[in-house]
């Protein structure tokens, strides 16, 4: 095998739509900022596909998201404009939730599981509204941040982009990886079935952690970009809503295909802002049909639906 | 995105091509026609290229307020309207420089967008104005969490955002923004103007328990209450704060049957309030007894479409304040205009967020009249200490130092359903509550307006 | 405080009673079908739009009469077109369908109707307050409640009772209840179980209708209200144990309770139902009464 | 040399007696099957041994080592490896990541974060799967999903799964419960190519055919208790047993 592989094509196309994507994506009627809000929700949608892999549904997900982007807005409002030691705290602030949220909630499966998740990031939600609400802002969000800086470099515009588009890129190797691993396989074989796992000796709960573990560092990597994007953190980010629509988005587009996920929140996200202003107040009622259409014909999401194109094609073609 | 903001790095080939032709055009062009150009550096989307002008209407079309927020639409849609073509207060304004053209000789046009009562949203919606419609100025509203969000992108961004309905202190105090404006009242002068007509209603000696949601615009509104309703010799019996989420209030109640207050002070807002105030009359509290007087129900911010959501039945009697309403066409010759206008356009009366919304798309239009320009600061700074009259009852003024406005405004209550005149009429004025009555010292809250011009 | 105490238990009581309604037919469809159904709130908020419509215009009576057929033929319609072909889709899936589909049921009732709260007058019968003083005999002074309230109770009481003799004592409850085991032994049986599912749904969404009916009054109505109402109902479901009627019943009266009685911990009474759940579903891993092997 | 005994094994569910002082020491190298009619309490002995269930009393010993009260990964990593009623195998991957996948688990231990290790590199891994799966005749079909095998075939897969982990012990609940005669037939050409190769096997199985075929020793449980054991020969004609298990009318 050569150094150019099909990982290394994939990558590099990947890569090349990624960074070009504010150059083209304004003759779709997009505009500057969605272009790096869809990034940051990419990265979220794509750490979101690692734990899908699995089979454990959370609905609570904007937990991870929203504390980071808390935790990484209270440090450029209190400690500097820096977002080096933003980020890390914001993401290790995140990571410690995730790995005491995940211990709890994966003993259990399922809905089960669906539901406990939920429950604690509701729980994060409300108390962020309320009992918090000294530090948090409450409901009018965390407000006064100073404009993020990077070695003195304002972080704005497409600096802003660039960054997240850098993230994204790498959090695609690695996701590309992780799902290529032996460890990816033992997340495979967890949604397969888990008791055969457990019985080929292996220790299902510290997979089913780490998975839950590592797709919380992409929401909390999602969330500390999405302050340093935004210089303001909403409650709303925290709301099962959110979480809510992370699970559209993956699957409209595909679960565990990781490019299906991003796609998805590539397409809510344009639907939400830009066709949405043709059908004005209609727009969500258009989406709610949309969600349903795809998910009667199109199952497997728009990667699926993109496979299904390819091998009619490929079929048309032989005949 | 920094094709505007940030030239320095990030050339989008947009911007290439539009920069090489304005160099080509300045390279043409003999240096005294471009003074002004020089001068003003671009801010936000100024300069204003073109024959025509872009305002934002960021409203909330889904969501629970989405009938405010449709009425809201309805109103900036009138005022483009009037802007362009003269007619409304355009007519009525003291003193006026709108030329009835447009504004500046450019054509008024608008994009809207949808806030789904929800700050991220609105933010992102506003981004889309701002950077991809390039509005000069963007507007609308339905809750305070909402203005408080734009107002820090507006002045990130270094484009004006006109206030919609925001009644929190903070949008004008704490989270006080160089580059947002308030025309509506806030919780402060809720209380500064409520607690004295409750003490004359219901007497100097009440126990007064309250129901607050709990949320930033509720501790604040009940703080304010508080405050005020004691200085006028009320007792506060306690507070239960009442999670947002909450559609039965049926147990924040039972604690109050129980108490020895006298007065009930909701201190709710839209869907919270109406149902909360529809279990308190479930609960028979407006025809209790307590400590020998009649129990009353004080709503302290109200709407008329809040008044309707709530019932008729269930609001009767019950006091609040409201910043105008549309039964004052006859006080004054500005209100006198927007109804009628409103009132031929769309065949029924506008809602005081649809008289906020156009007033301030008009002083904007206006102000940007005065200054001779769009530049941003120098809109900012006709519009800060602006003193006018003509939009409303009095004379209205735009605080300089909070970008507070401050005007005449209304203790109503809810009319009896005997006494109503058609499906609209549902307050009755109490007292129309005079400028001076409501104003405070600008240092009774803390924030900063930030500079002119962004960073 | 022997009277506070009492009042907050009659209302743990009356907002039990309310989740009890929701959560019945969310239940029902849970462990029969195994379809998680995030239109269910929606469910119950058109049934309060009905309502509040049909009483509006006939008086409250034609509302108990009208709306639960409705809803119950909706019910059906709804699972012969969509929820049919997802019995055997992933979870995700049968989210996606029924959560689109709320979607759909909100927007178009506030195309309609608008978007502003849409007051529910009670009928004249169910106004006023009941003086308890005067039948419970060691409350002291004046105590008062609101007579719908303990309607409410009642209906809440009467239908949970309704539902439990359909699933005992008929034949149609019997294979329902064998389903809720095991659905495959059903198949095996030649019992003709499409049909059966569809009148299962057709059920649950009548219960969620006769909530809109008597719950509306006390809510109001908007075309938000089903969205307000999803995750406690979820909760509710999910505590009692997925499928398990006597379940969901202890759980939405624990749930009524934990919020009666937290009133004065502000921050603690809008998370508590959340703290009710995680601690449950920690020690008690599928619910209060939930069975091994249902929708794990 | 004993390589796994049970002690004094009881276990009751309720009033339910299912195990009664249970002894049985299985020979390493030998295949020993575990018999009796439904409801004697071999299923039961086979979830104590791999730690699905906790018994009353009695200890369990496999290689010295005590094995109660260790969770089921932990008794795999030990070299029991086991083989259910109904075939468990992961469904929706294909067969060569099915055997993968525990070839890595015998390789890597419970748990290894070795995120980015490509699978597609570890050559010797998927060499060693395909090894197996040859082994037990499914290398024609290593590409396909493992959901669409005949009963028979999951069942080799299976198999495969649990040689993958070159266990000690290997554990099979009726490994030939609903299968054709022929597939039984090759399934058991299969075990005893298995256990010539030096392989410990305990089997439960309610075909005597199998049975008979198989085993080196035979324990007869019934009603939760040893009633017989030894070889073959010897268990076919013990009068406990037939009436025991065959029923009254043939003692």
């Amino acid at each position: 095998m050569g150094i150019i592989n099909r990982g290394t094509i994939h990558l590099t196309v990947f890569a090349l739509i990624v960074l070009t994507f504010p150059f083209w994506f304004e003759y779709t009627g997009g505009y500057a900022g969605l272009d790096t809000k869809i990034i940051i929700w990419a990265i979220f949608a794509l750490g979101f596909d690692l734990l899908l892999i699995t089979g454990y549904l959370s609905f609570g997900h904007a937990a991870f998201f929203g504390i980071s982007a808390y935790a990484t807005g209270l440090m450029l409002l209190h400690y500097s404009s820096n977002i080096i030691e933003a980020m890390i705290v914001g993401v290790v602030v995140s990571t410690i939730a995730a790995v005491i949220i995940g211990f709890l909630t994966l003993r259990r499966t399922g809905i089960y599981f669906s539901v406990l998740t939920l429950a604690f990031g509701e729980m994060f939600h409300t108390a962020a509204v309320s009992i918090f609400s000294g530090l948090t802002g409450g409901e009018n969000g965390l407000t006064g941040l100073p404009t993020p800086t990077l070695f003195g470099e304002k972080m704005q515009g497409s600096n802003v982009f660039y960054l997240c588009a850098i993230f994204l890129i790498i959090g695609f190797y690695l996701a590309r990886r992780i799902t290529r691993s032996p460890f990816g396989l033992m997340l495979k074989s967890l949604k397969s079935n888990q008791t055969r796992l457990e019985y080929i000796g292996i220790n299902v709960q510290f997979y089913k952690n780490s998975a839950f573990v590592l797709s919380s560092i992409y929401a909390a990597v999602a969330g500390s970009l999405m302050v340093i994007y935004e210089p303001y953190v909403a409650t709303e980010f925290l709301e099962w809503k959110t979480s809510g629509t992370l699970v559209i988005m993956s699957v409209m587009g595909g679960v565990g295909t990781l490019f299906g996920p991003m796609i998805g929140a590539a397409f809510m996200l344009y639907f939400e802002n830009v066709a949405s202003v043709f059908l004005e107040e209609q727009w969500l009622l258009a989406l709610g049909i949309m969600f349903m259409a795809i998910v009667v014909y199109l199952p497997g999401g728009f990667v699926d639906g993109y496979k299904r194109m390819m091998r009619h094609w490929v079929k048309k073609n032989q005949a | 995105m920094s094709k505007k903001h940030d030239k320095s790095k990030g050339l989008t080939r947009r911007d290439v091509l539009k920069i090489s032709a304005a160099s080509a055009v300045a390279a043409s062009t003999p240096m005294f026609f471009v003074k002004d150009a020089w001068a003003q550096k671009a801010i936000g989307n100024f300069p204003v290229n073109g024959p025509t002008v872009t305002y934002g209407f960021n409203v909330p079309l889904t969501s629970i307020y989405a009938d405010e927020g449709e009425d809201e639409l309805r109103a900036y849609k009138l005022a483009v309207k009037h802007l362009n073509n003269g007619g409304g207060m355009v007519e009525t304004l003291q003193p006026n420089a709108l030329k009835r053209n447009g504004v500046l000789g450019k054509k008024v046009e608008y994009v809207v967008g949808d806030t789904q009562t929800n700050p991220d949203a609105a933010r992102t919606s506003a981004r889309r104005m701002i950077e991809r419609d390039k509005v000069i100025m963007f507007s609308g509203g339905s809750s305070s969490a909402i203005a408080i969000a734009q107002q820090y992108l507006a002045q990130e961004l270094g484009v004006i955002f006109m206030c919609g309905l925001t009644h929190s202190n903070d949008t004008t105090g704490k989270d006080k923004r160089r580059y947002g404006f308030r025309h509506f009242f806030n919780a402060y002068m809720t209380g500064k103007a409520l607690a004295p007509i409750l003490s004359k209603e219901y007497g100097k000696d009440r126990r007064a328990f309250h129901l607050t949601a709990d949320y930033t615009w509720g501790h604040t509104q009940y703080q304010s209450m508080k405050d005020f309703t004691e200085k006028e010799g009320w007792t506060t019996v306690d507070n239960i704060m009442t999670p947002v989420k909450t559609t039965d209030f049926s147990q924040f109640l039972t604690p109050i049957l129980n108490s020895d207050a006298d007065v009930l002070i909701l201190n709710h807002y839209g869907k919270n309030m109406n149902n909360s105030l529809t279990n308190a009359v479930e609960f028979g509290f407006k025809e209790m007894q307590k400590n020998g007087k009649n129990m009353e129900i004080v709503v302290p911010l109200y709407s008329r479409l809040m008044a309707k959501g709530a019932g008729q039945k269930n609001i009767e009697g019950v006091l609040g304040t409201t910043a105008w309403n549309w039964t004052q066409k006859d006080d004054d010759p500005g209100s006198k205009a927007f109804v009628e206008t409103f009132e031929k356009e769309y065949g029924f009366p506008p809602s005081q967020a649809a008289q906020t919304c156009y007033v301030q798309t008009i002083i904007y239009s206006d102000a940007v009249e005065r200054a001779g320009t769009f530049y941003p600061p120098a809109v900012i700074k006709a519009l800060e200490g602006h003193e006018f009259a003509g939009t409303g009852p009095g004379k209205t003024l735009y605080r300089a130092e909070d970008h507070q406005c401050f005007k005449d405004m209304l203790v109503v209550k809810g009319k009896s359903p005997s006494q109503l005149k058609g499906k609209y009429d549902l307050l009755e004025i109490v007292s129309k509550v005079k400028r001076e009555d409501t104003v405070y010292p600008v240092d009774t809250f803390p924030g900063e307006l930030g500079p002119y011009e962004p960073a | 405080m022997v009277n506070q105490i009492f009042l907050q238990i009659v209302t743990g009581l009356q907002l039990g009673a309310i989740y009890v309604l929701i959560a019945l037919g969310l239940t029902l469809i849970f462990g029969t079908l195994g379809v998680v159904n995030f239109t269910h709130g929606a469910l119950f908020m058109l049934g309060a739009f009905s309502a509040v419509i049909i009483s509006g215009n006939y008086g409250f009576v034609a509302a108990i009469i009208i709306v639960p057929p409705f809803l119950f033929f909706f019910g059906v319609l709804m699972e012969r077109f969509i929820v049919r072909f997802f019995y055997d889709r992933p979870h995700t899936d049968q989210i996606l369908v029924t959560f689109g589909f709320a979607i759909v049921i909100q927007e178009t009732l506030k195309w309609i109707f608008g978007s502003n709260n849409i007051p529910f007058k009670m009928p004249a019968w169910g106004r006023g307050i009941l003086k308890l003083h005067e039948y419970v005999p060691f409350l002291d002074g004046f105590v008062a409640y609101p007579k719908w309230r303990f309607i409410l109770i009642t209906v809440s009481f009467f239908t949970v009772i309704a539902l439990f003799a359909l699933l005992q004592f008929t034949r149609f409850g019997m294979v329902i209840r064998a389903g809720m085991n095991d659905s495959e032994i059903l198949s095996f049986l030649g019992i003709n179980i499409t049909r059966r599912f569809t009148l299962v749904f057709g059920l649950g969404s009548m219960i969620a209708g006769l909530a809109g009916v008597f719950a509306g009054p006390v809510t109001n109505v908007d075309p938000g209200l089903g969205m307000f109402y999803l995750v406690p109902s979820f909760l509710v479901v999910v505590i009692g144990g997925m499928g398990s009627l006597p379940g969901a019943v202890l759980a939405s009266f624990l749930l009524g309770m934990a919020q009666s009685f937290t009133v004065s911990f502000a921050g603690l009474q809008a998370i508590v139902v959340y703290i009710v759940a995680v601690v449950v579903l920690l020690f008690m891993p599928r619910g209060l009464l939930g069975k091994k092997g249902v929708l794990d | 040399m004993a390589i796994l005994v049970v002690n004094n094994i009881s276990k009751h569910f309720g009033g339910l007696q299912a195990l009664f002082k249970v002894n049985i020491s299985v020979e390493a190298g030998t295949t020993h099957s575990l018999i009796g009619p439904n409801g004697a309490g071999k299923s039961t002995l086979l979830n104590v041994l791999t730690g699905q269930i906790e018994p009353n009393e009695g200890s369990v010993v496999f290689k010295d080592r005590p094995l109660l009260n260790i969770t089921p990964h932990k008794i795999n990593q030990l070299g029991i490896a086991r083989v259910f009623q109904t075939p468990a195998i992961f469904p929706e991957m294909v067969l060569l990541e099915n055997v993968m996948a525990a070839v890595f688990a015998s390789r890597d231990g419970a748990y290894k974060f070795n995120l980015l290790e490509s699978r597609r590199h570890a050559q010797s891994v998927a060499n060693f799967a395909i090894e197996i799966l040859e082994q037990v005749g499914l290398q024609h079909k290593i590409r396909s999903e493992a959901r669409f095998l005949s009963r028979g075939d999951k069942r080799r897969l299976e198999l495969a799964i649990c040689l993958a982990h070159k266990p000690s012990l290997l554990l099979l609940d009726e490994p030939t419960a609903g299968m054709a005669r022929h597939e039984t037939e090759s399934t058991i050409e299969l075990l005893r190519s298995i256990s010539k190769k030096n392989m410990t096997i305990v089997i439960v199985e309610h075909d005597m055919n199998v049975v008979f075929a198989l085993s080196d020793t035979i324990t007869v449980l019934s009603q939760g208790q040893v009633i017989a054991e030894g070889i073959p020969d010897h268990v076919r004609g013990n009068p406990a047993v037939i009436e025991a298990y065959l029923g009254k009318e043939h003692a």
